[in-house]
């Protein structure tokens, strides 16, 4: 499509006749990225309507900027990276970027978007002490290294390091990217380098915060949408200032993509989020009061989700769920106590617990045999699966599994048959759950039987997230249960650190990650030969070449289905996704994952469109 | 219209004999005054029922496995939300015992729900008096004997079966003995605070009812859903989840007596007015006498009813703590753990015997609750 | 009476001050604290791109100063970052959650729960007193069982079980849109006769399941206590005078009878804020229940903080006017001297 | 036709949970218009039951068997008469009656008020109820009404609640109550018994002007030979639920003809004769001392200035001695008795008992002193915990001092009840299934239950007939020889008064004005206060009667008019003199 080909989207047309907006060729860019529409049930779509989904805390509006997925760079629906806001990239060994803008391309509000908002970021924001007190984040940093930037011109920036950095790029793809540009037109009013202060201070008083930086701090927020001043360059822009109960995003005029007809995306009008208490999700949904619902439901839900499809006009897709274990124990290697912490940090051990629970009876009972029982691992979708990953330590044999704990020496039994560790205490285990449905509860009370029948008993512990992960921080739970592997189906060029002890938000290892985190200055060393192999290997793969990377992946997963770090127990558990039966463009089938995928990001819902009501209440 | 005198009155003397002492056709009766209550009590029909109902629920709680046809902890993963059973006598026109037919568990996975097929053909008799599943009677000699049991080979779920295969019949009768029994430690702490404090700050009045007064003030502010969640934190989790909740009932008695007491305070500042209550004092009764004997039965239909509405709070106050990640844990079971079980949409919607739980909480709330009438009424002098 | 007023007035300030300890306290008792439960939950999401804010909130926060200083610092007694700047000067404190004053997080759902609780304690008392006395009136009438058989049930069923019921079918029979306080489309609108509408149908649920078991205890409750009083010789005395057995059982022994609820009012202000929350939760009504519960999920100290302390002054607020209301009441209370033991 | 009521074959039955209990049976009799007929009898005869039925307002465990009762509230022959048996309880024709045609003084005024609201509030509500009357016209009516009565400070009384007005000051609000809407049947029932007999006349006189000039007619229920000889016109006997004789005054007086009857006019104490008195025993030592007590009630007038309830009272009480307090209605008496228990305490001066220090008690010593001095509560009614049994209630005292068993003690309740004339089967029953003149009765044996050394007696036999009267003076006066026991008996019955006290205080707006050994004070009264009073007795008998005009006329209204040199100006406490050994009386400060 060229210039004058642009259709004028209907709902902005009385301000464009107003004078207050520009058509639509001076809004876009000059070169708008073009959407081509291809596949099964594809198609170029019509503009309005209004896309209403629920949410279960006022915080969750950030998932907009998740769900808009408009990046520097993305991924498309095969996971390939591809220039989305950026015209182009050069990319030098993986050590020079080359980014270039589209000319033309403009913020929300109208003002160009150009390479001073890179220049911004990275010289008044990231390396001003006041702002950033912790510097560069980690992701620019290699070896210690922060990259050179350098301005080419208004539409160019250049990225680079003396030493590889394979993540850069793909850190811009992600659900939650790393945002290297601001809207420095807007911000600078904050800045104390370039604000007027008086103007300033006087801001400072009315937002009643303590001084310039947390003013510019509350002000920038690229991810969470919850400033509606702040300037975007995603599809809709957040029109309703928090807290409230339901949140308005607009079209955002200056969105940089057009269909081959000459339409603007999105061709939706608005996304209403109201927010809602998390049970009642599933209920509204079954009244019709969304349109495109995944979060807040579960699979519990599917049975009264299908019953509510005719009346309430949705359909319900079952998209299997991308992580790498529906639900996994973490054994605590760092815990504290002394009998158990040696216990956990027998491989045997961790064997036994895993031969010793029925996979496919959790599947049988709590997900009708659909689930695929696995452990926690990459997912057959992947190309870097293979079935033993899988399968290892994982088919239910308890004979095997009691075998392993009698050679540990866990013979004697108490009157209840469970076994009994030499300092007389039971040997059982707690296990933390923050999940506050019972499907975590449910899972764990089978895994509870079966343990049983090998002598370990299971205590449940359910606590909030954040009492959770401080607890495992601390050393001071036994056990936890979280969602295994996020990234599920990865690819040889995406970073293996999920699997290396490498932050301390691994909840089987936090002490351990921490160490690498930090760079030694807080936690413990990996002292399991294995950890420090799967950290070496880490390591390593960010400067191997490609082959190479495929080869440490691999090691990595045997490593893990060696040791069962983690202990998986069913993957590739069906998410209910309702999609309003008049929204077009939906995947019918597709993996719901927060990385890859940013949920409903790559599947792009700004080229949604709702087919015209029969009833003809188009659009509201 | 007559204004002069009245007709003068004859005089009339009865010629009836006439005996000094009275002809008394009353029984005589000393009987203590709890006797006389008991009496009055039986007279009320409906609470007499209720009272007989309790007792017969109460005396039951001893034996809840051998009552329960399965043992708390058994599931059966081929009956998933099963619905209930119905009991049938006759087959094919011909008598054939108490039997319930057999079913089995389809999935529909257009609906993902499991559908139920009865087959007519296969009759599965109860057994009484029998051995089936294995139990551990008080968690300490292990048993088979029950009361009723399922055939050989089938299986018998007269309220249906939950999300995990297990009875919901075996699961409310163990939930009786947690609701019914531990329950009441709640109730007893709140009262006796409750009665003794309220009681010494309306009696004495003054500093004491002043510290009382700000005390009660205290707690009421007190933000009790932090403090259940700094509890969560901080139990340690292999306590035993009996002791847990035991101990959280007695923090949920130690939070609520507050409102009774600042009622029992008010009263008693009333009563303690009162001549017999000078009457009380002048004859050396002490405090204690005096508050417990004089002044609080004045202020009985209160607390009766008081008592009978703390009775569902306490039984439920255990949903609103599993709400916060609190309540009793699995496998132990408990009326409030079955309620919280059933909130959810799929229940309400589609398998509604998951709701049958509450049937039992209101039975027992609303014998509580006549029985507590009969008991007021049965107390009050002028009835 | 005068005197008494301001001793009892005078009696507040010490409870508040031991009470706003408290609350500091136990809000502060579960491990952690918002911002370092952040670092977790943003780093859990790889967004590490936020740490610096949260580093640099530790500092601006006083999260490395002791307790007491902490407390002096929310209170006004004690100089913050900004000098003195707490309740006394009239700041409510910081949201971290919100990124906003508290004062700005709470505004309209103050005054919603304000109106959601006012209606309820309101029909708690219309529906109660009128079927508390009937029900004493007309004792083991048809009316009285059927009353005390509803009440209980309503009694009998958790809160939520119970609106979670109610909401299902009211959508399926009357398509009410489930939860919320109105129709989802005028969340935003101006104030027309449909959004009233609106409002006071999706009133109706919450109304009866807060106010529903109050309301059923109360009638016991004074039904109770009526049927003690009716049996009075004063009460004869009234009779004797010729008046309907309803005026004089509104006059004399209802006042008698009131003597306990009154006692109560102290209970009634602050469940005005904190008796709804978990039905405000699963109704997902716009009130200050849920952001109290949420608030205390993430720790967000202040917020919590604040409604807590909100609702701890209504409670003293309440227990001072009941027991003026009590003196009121009973002249007996008012011009007794102590009784000699 | 002349009868405004008239009573056929009343039968009244009680529902009792030990079987059935027939309190009125069989009972016929009538009230002219515009005349007082006195309906006397037994205590526990029936006579209050009566009084319920006609007003339709009987206990709920009650039920009239048979009988009509035949009301004519207006005077127009047409309208017929209507049987108030037959009226709903609840319902409207009967509630037009009430309050305002019929009306009723209850036997115990003291808990028949509601304690929470005012006087005037109360008795005024009878007014709003059945006439249109502005608000000012309203009070104002009421404080007249509330002055008749005699009040001696209506606006005050107005503005006061029940518990802050002496027993007879209670029931002359409920007399005012009575009679604000001028019914044309008065029921009264027992209406002056805590009242001293100069307001006894007062009133007594009022009831005459009404019955004359608005033809009120009175039925009145009393105990009081001396009063219905006063002013019953026809006189109604009860015995045992059952009526034994009826006739008119000169028949009843001059002829009576029932045994019961005869008895009843032979017991009856008279102030003329010699009173059956024993001796008393010389100079024994004081078991009583009061020095100096007073006591103000704070007020809540505008002024805020106080009640003085007592003020500068001292006497000695000695061992095995009756001291009589008698006088004004409203001067202290209860008080002062509830001082000397340490029920209330005082604001300045001294009880010593058996020379120790009674408000310096503590613990132990306290509770030998509750066991040895024992309190008589003026209002039976009210001092009885409605929730106990009799049963209960006279074990309580020797529960609380732990003496005996459960079956000792029962025992030794059954002896009380039969000491008092109940019988033990009662024993079961709660306070409020009794009569007026049981539960006295009641209240009697429980303070006997202890065996005490000192009784105060604060009006112990008002609510008794006669003969029962008899009894219990007899049963004090036995225990007194036999057990040495001491009494401070309060009363308004000078005739009882006579036939117990060995000496005599007499007390008038919070102050003793005279004191006297028994027969030195009827033999001599100086005071001229103590003198109205003695004039103001009415007696059984037809040919002594009382002029009630001259009475009111010649009383002086108080301590300012009195003569010199008792008058006591404004201020003035007076001072008390001896006149002859051990007779004292209050003068007042020479005038200058
Ligand atoms: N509520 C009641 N329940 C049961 N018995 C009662 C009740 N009230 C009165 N009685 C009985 O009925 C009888 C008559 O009582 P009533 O009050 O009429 O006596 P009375 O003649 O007024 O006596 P007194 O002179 O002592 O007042 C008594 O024996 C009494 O015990
Ligand atoms: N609680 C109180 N508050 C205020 N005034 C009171 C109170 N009790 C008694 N009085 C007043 O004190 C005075 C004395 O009362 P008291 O009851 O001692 O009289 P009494 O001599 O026993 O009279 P009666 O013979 O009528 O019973 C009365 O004027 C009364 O109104
Ligand atoms: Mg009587
Ligand atoms: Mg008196």
């Amino acid at each position: 499509a060229r210039a004058g080909d642009y259709m004028e989207t209907p709902a902005l047309q009385a301000q464009v006749s107003a004078g207050v907006l520009p058509p639509v060729a001076a809004r876009l860019p000059d070169q708008p990225l073009l959407v081509h529409f291809s596949g099964e049930n594809m198609s170029a779509g019509i503009h309005g309507g209004t896309l209403r989904t629920l949410i279960s805390k006022s915080r969750d509006i950030r998932y907009m900027a998740v769900y808009g997925y408009a990046r520097l760079l993305g991924r498309d629906r095969n996971l390939r990276l591809f220039p989305d806001i950026l015209a182009s990239v050069d990319n030098v060994e993986d050590r020079i970027f080359t980014l270039h803008l589209r000319p033309g391309h403009k913020w929300s509000d109208g003002h160009p978007f150009t390479a001073e908002d890179f220049r911004y970021f990275w010289d008044d924001v990231v390396n001003n002490r006041e702002l950033s007190p912790n510097g560069p984040e980690a992701e620019f940093m290699v070896e210690g290294v922060p990259p050179k930037v350098e301005i080419i011109d208004t539409m160019t920036v250049r990225y680079s390091w003396p030493s590889p950095n394979p993540m850069f790029l793909d850190a811009q793809s992600r659900a939650s990217p790393l945002f290297i540009y601001r809207p420095a037109h807007y911000l600078k009013r904050f800045h104390r380098r370039y604000a007027d202060p008086a103007q300033l201070a006087a801001e400072i008083g009315k937002t009643k915060v303590r001084n310039w930086a947390a003013l510019h701090n509350l002000r920038d927020n690229m991810y969470n949408s919850d400033n509606v001043d702040l300037p975007t360059l995603q599809p809709w822009v957040n029109r309703t200032a928090s807290p409230a109960s339901r949140y308005v995003f607009a079209r955002n005029p200056y969105y940089h993509r057009v269909d081959a007809n000459g339409r603007q995306l999105p061709y939706i009008d608005q996304v209403v989020m109201s927010v809602t208490e998390g049970r009642l999700i599933a209920a509204k949904c079954n009244a019709g009061e969304s349109d495109l619902q995944a979060r807040g439901l579960s699979f519990s839900d599917i049975m009264s989700l299908k019953r509510g499809e005719t009346r309430s006009g949705y359909v319900t897709y079952l998209w299997p769920i991308g992580t790498g274990s529906q639900m996994a124990l973490y054994p605590n290697l760092n815990y504290g106590r002394a009998p158990f912490r040696a216990i956990l940090r027998d491989v045997r051990f961790r064997r036994a617990l895993s031969l010793g629970i029925d996979r496919q009876m959790i599947n049988r009972s709590l997900y009708f045999g659909l689930a695929t029982e696995s452990n926690n691992t990459v997912l057959p979708q992947s190309e870097l699966y293979t079935p033993a990953y899988a399968l290892q330590w994982s088919m239910y044999d308890p004979v095997q599994a009691n075998q392993l704990l009698d050679q540990m020496g866990l013979t004697a039994r108490d009157s209840r048959d469970f076994r009994i560790l030499p300092d007389g205490s039971r040997l059982e285990m707690i296990v933390e759950t923050a999940d506050p449905s019972t499907e975590q509860s449910d899972m764990l009370q089978l895994i509870a039987e079966d343990w049983q029948r090998i002598g370990v008993g299971l205590f449940i512990k359910q606590a909030e997230r954040e009492t959770l992960r401080a607890r495992a921080y601390g050393g001071r739970s036994m056990m936890s249960v979280w969602p295994g592997l996020d990234t599920g189906m990865p690819a040889s060029d995406m970073g293996p650190y999920e699997l290396a002890p490498m932050t301390q938000d691994q909840l089987q290892w936090p002490f351990w990650g921490q160490y690498t985190q930090t760079g030694g200055r807080a936690g413990e060393p990996p002292d399991l030969p294995q950890a420090r192999e799967l950290l070496a290997l880490a390591q390593e793969w960010r400067i191997a070449a490609p082959q190479r990377r495929r080869e440490i992946w691999q090691a990595m997963l045997a490593i893990h289905a060696d040791q069962l770090f983690t202990i998986g127990t069913v993957s590739q558990v069906r998410q209910p996704v309702v999609v309003s039966k008049r929204l077009r463009n939906a995947p019918t089938k597709a993996f719901y994952s927060w990385s890859p995928g940013a949920f409903f990001g790559i599947y792009r819902p700004d080229q949604f469109w709702f087919a015209p009501d029969p009833e003809n209440k188009a659009g509201t | 219209m007559n204004d002069g005198a009245p007709d003068p009155l004859p005089h009339f003397v009865s010629h009836a004999p006439y005996d000094t002492g009275r002809d008394i056709s009353l029984t005589a009766s000393a009987a203590p005054q709890w006797r006389l209550v008991l009496q009055k009590l039986r007279r009320r029909r409906m609470a007499y029922v209720s009272g007989l109902f309790l007792l017969l629920v109460y005396a039951s709680l001893p034996f809840s496995e051998i009552i329960a046809p399965y043992a708390l902890e058994d599931r059966n993963a081929d009956y998933l939300f099963a619905p209930p059973q119905a009991v049938h006598l006759f087959h094919e026109g011909e008598f054939a015992g108490p039997f319930v037919y057999a079913y089995k568990g389809v999935a529909n996975l257009n609906l993902f729900r499991w559908d139920y097929v009865i087959d007519h053909n296969r009759i599965q008799p109860l057994r009484f008096f029998c051995s089936g599943a294995e139990y551990e009677f008080w968690g300490r000699w292990k048993a088979d004997f029950h009361l009723v049991c399922p055939d050989r080979n089938g299986v018998l779920h007269l309220l249906g079966t939950d999300r995990l295969g297990r009875d919901m019949l075996s699961r409310v009768i163990y939930g009786t003995r947690i609701s019914l029994s531990i329950g009441l430690i709640g109730i007893s702490i709140s009262f006796v605070l409750a009665l003794l404090i309220g009681g010494m700050a309306g009696y004495f009045g003054g500093l004491i009812d002043s510290l009382a007064l700000r005390l009660i003030e205290i707690i009421r502010a007190m933000p009790e859903l932090p403090l259940w969640m700094a509890l969560s934190a901080a139990l340690p989790v292999n306590w035993s989840p009996l002791a847990v909740y035991a101990g959280l009932t007695a923090i949920l008695g130690l939070l609520d007596w507050p409102g009774l007491a600042r009622a029992v305070r008010a009263k008693l500042m009333v009563l303690r007015e009162e001549d017999f209550a000078t009457a009380a004092i002048l004859m050396g009764a002490g405090p204690g006498r005096l508050i417990g004997r004089h002044l609080l039965p004045n202020f009985m239909s209160h607390l009766i009813a008081s008592a009978t509405l703390s009775i569902p709070s306490m039984i439920l106050g255990e949903t609103a703590l599993s709400f916060l990640g609190l309540g009793l844990r699995p496998p132990v079971t408990s009326w409030g753990v079955l309620l919280v079980e059933a909130q959810n949409i799929a229940a309400i919607s589609s398998y509604p015997w998951i709701m049958l739980p509450m049937a039992p909480v209101i039975l027992v709330v609303l014998a509580f609750n006549f029985f507590g009438d009969g008991l007021r009424d049965a107390a009050d002098p002028y009835r | 009476m005068g005197r008494y007023f301001l001793h009892r007035m005078s009696l507040m300030a010490p409870t508040l001050i031991a009470i706003s300890a408290l609350i500091f306290l136990v809000i502060q008792l579960p491990p952690g604290d918002y911002l370092s439960n952040q670092v977790a939950e943003l780093r859990a999401q790889g967004e590490e791109a936020n740490l610096d804010k949260i580093a640099f909130m530790r500092s601006e926060f006083g999260f490395d100063r002791p307790l007491i200083e902490r407390y002096g610092v929310w209170i006004g007694v004690w100089p913050g970052a900004n000098g003195f700047s707490g309740f006394l000067q009239g700041n409510w404190g910081w949201s971290f959650e919100y990124n906003k004053p508290v004062r700005e997080v709470l505004g309209d759902s103050l005054a919603l729960t304000v109106l959601l609780n006012f209606a309820t304690v309101l029909v708690i008392y219309l529906i109660a007193f009128p079927i508390g006395i009937l029900s004493a009136a007309w004792q083991y009438s048809l009316a009285d069982y059927g009353f005390t058989f509803l009440g209980y049930i309503g009694l009998a069923t958790p809160n939520f079980l119970l609106s979670l019921i109610l909401l299902y079918y009211a959508n399926l029979w009357f398509g009410l849109s489930i939860g919320g306080l109105m129709a989802p489309e005028y969340i935003d609108a101006a104030w027309s006769w449909g959004k009233a509408r609106s409002v006071l149908e999706h009133l109706v649920i919450p109304v009866l399941v807060i106010g529903g078991g109050g309301a059923a205890a109360m009638i016991r409750r004074l039904r109770a206590n009526l049927l003690d009083e009716l049996q009075k010789p004063y009460v004869t005395t009234a009779l004797a005078k010729g008046l309907t057995p309803f005026r004089v059982l509104l006059k004399y022994p209802l006042r008698m009878a009131l003597n306990p609820f009154i006692a109560d009012i102290g209970d009634l202000l602050p469940q005005m804020v904190s008796g709804s929350v978990i039905v405000s939760v699963v109704l997902n009504l716009p009130t200050i229940g849920p952001v109290l519960l949420q608030a205390l999920r993430s720790q967000d100290h202040y917020l919590a903080g604040f409604i807590l302390l909100f609702a701890a002054l209504l409670t003293v607020i309440g227990m001072a006017v009941s027991d003026l209301l009590l003196a009121l009441l009973d002249p007996r209370i008012r011009l007794s001297g102590r009784p000699a033991a | 036709m002349h009868e405004l009521l008239r009573i056929n074959d009343l039968t009244v039955e009680f529902d009792l949970p030990n079987g059935k209990l027939r309190a009125v049976d069989g009972v016929s009799f009538r009230v002219p218009r515009g005349r007082i007929v006195a309906l006397v009898g037994e205590s526990g005869s029936g006579k209050t039951v009566i009084g319920q039925s006609i007003m339709g307002l009987l206990p709920r465990n009650a039920r009239i068997l048979g009988g009509e009762i035949l009301f004519d509230h207006d005077e127009d022959e047409a309208t017929p008469r209507i049987d108030v048996a037959q009226l709903a309880r609840r319902g409207a024709p009967l509630r037009a009656l009430r309050g305002r045609y019929m009306s009723i003084i209850f036997q115990e005024p003291m808990s028949a008020l509601s304690p929470v609201h005012r006087i005037g509030d109360q008795v005024s509500e009878n007014l709003s109820r059945h006439l249109r009357l502005s608000a000012k016209e309203r009070r104002a009516r009421t404080i007249d009404m509330l002055r008749l009565s005699g009040f001696p400070d209506p606006e005050r009384a107005y503005r006061a609640y029940p518990f802050e007005l002496s027993g007879g000051l209670r029931q002359r609000a409920m007399i005012a109550m009575a009679l604000i809407n001028r019914p044309s049947l008065l029921i009264a029932d027992e209406p002056t018994t805590a009242l001293d007999v100069t307001i006894q006349a007062q009133i007594l006189l009022l009831l005459q002007n009404l019955q004359q000039q608005l033809r009120m007619a009175v039925l009145m229920i009393t105990h009081d030979l001396g009063v219905v000889a006063n002013i019953a016109d026809e006189v109604v006997v009860l015995h045992d639920g059952k009526l034994v004789e009826a006739g008119c005054r000169e028949d009843i007086f001059r002829r009576p003809g029932h045994p019961y009857l005869r008895d009843l006019m032979a017991a009856a104490p008279r102030l003329s004769g010699a009173p059956a008195h024993r001796t008393p025993p010389a100079s024994a030592p004081a078991l009583l001392e009061v020095k100096g007590l007073y006591k103000t009630y704070a007020g809540h007038g505008k002024n805020g200035s106080g009640e003085v309830a007592v003020a500068d009272v001292s006497f000695t009480v000695p061992r095995g001695q009756c001291v009589a307090l008698v006088g004004e209605s409203g001067s202290g008496k209860t008080t002062l008795g509830r001082l000397i228990l340490r029920a209330t305490l005082p604001d300045a001066g001294a009880v010593r008992f058996d020379g120790e220090d009674v408000l310096a008690m503590r613990g132990a010593a306290l509770l030998r002193y509750r066991r040895r001095a024992q309190y008589i509560f003026q209002d039976p009614h009210s001092s009885l915990n409605p929730r106990m049994t009799i049963l209960e209630t006279l074990r309580e005292p020797l529960i609380i001092h732990r003496i005996g068993t459960r079956v000792s003690q029962t025992a030794r309740a059954r002896e009380l009840m039969r000491l008092v004339g109940l019988e033990p089967q009662h024993l079961a029953r709660y306070p409020n299934a009794f009569s007026g003149g049981q539960r006295q009765r009641i209240v009697i044996a429980r303070a006997l239950a202890l065996g005490p050394e000192l009784l105060v007696c604060d009006e112990p036999v008002s609510a008794l007939d006669v003969p029962v009267q008899a009894q219990i003076i007899r049963l004090l006066k036995e225990l007194q020889d036999s057990l040495g026991l001491t009494y401070l008996f309060i009363s308004h019955n000078l005739a009882v008064v006579r036939e117990i006290a060995d000496h005599i205080l007499v007390m008038r707006g919070g102050r003793i004005v005279e004191q006297a050994a028994a027969e030195d004070l009827f033999a001599h009264p100086a005071h001229p206060y103590t003198r109205a009073l003695l004039a103001a007795v009415p007696k059984p008998d037809l040919d002594a009667r009382l002029d009630f005009q001259r009475l009111a006329a010649e009383r002086p209204a108080g301590p300012p008019e009195w003569p010199q040199p008792y008058r006591l100006l404004r201020g003035d406490g007076g001072t008390m003199i001896e006149l002859t050994r051990g007779h004292s009386v209050r003068v007042g400060a020479p005038a200058s």
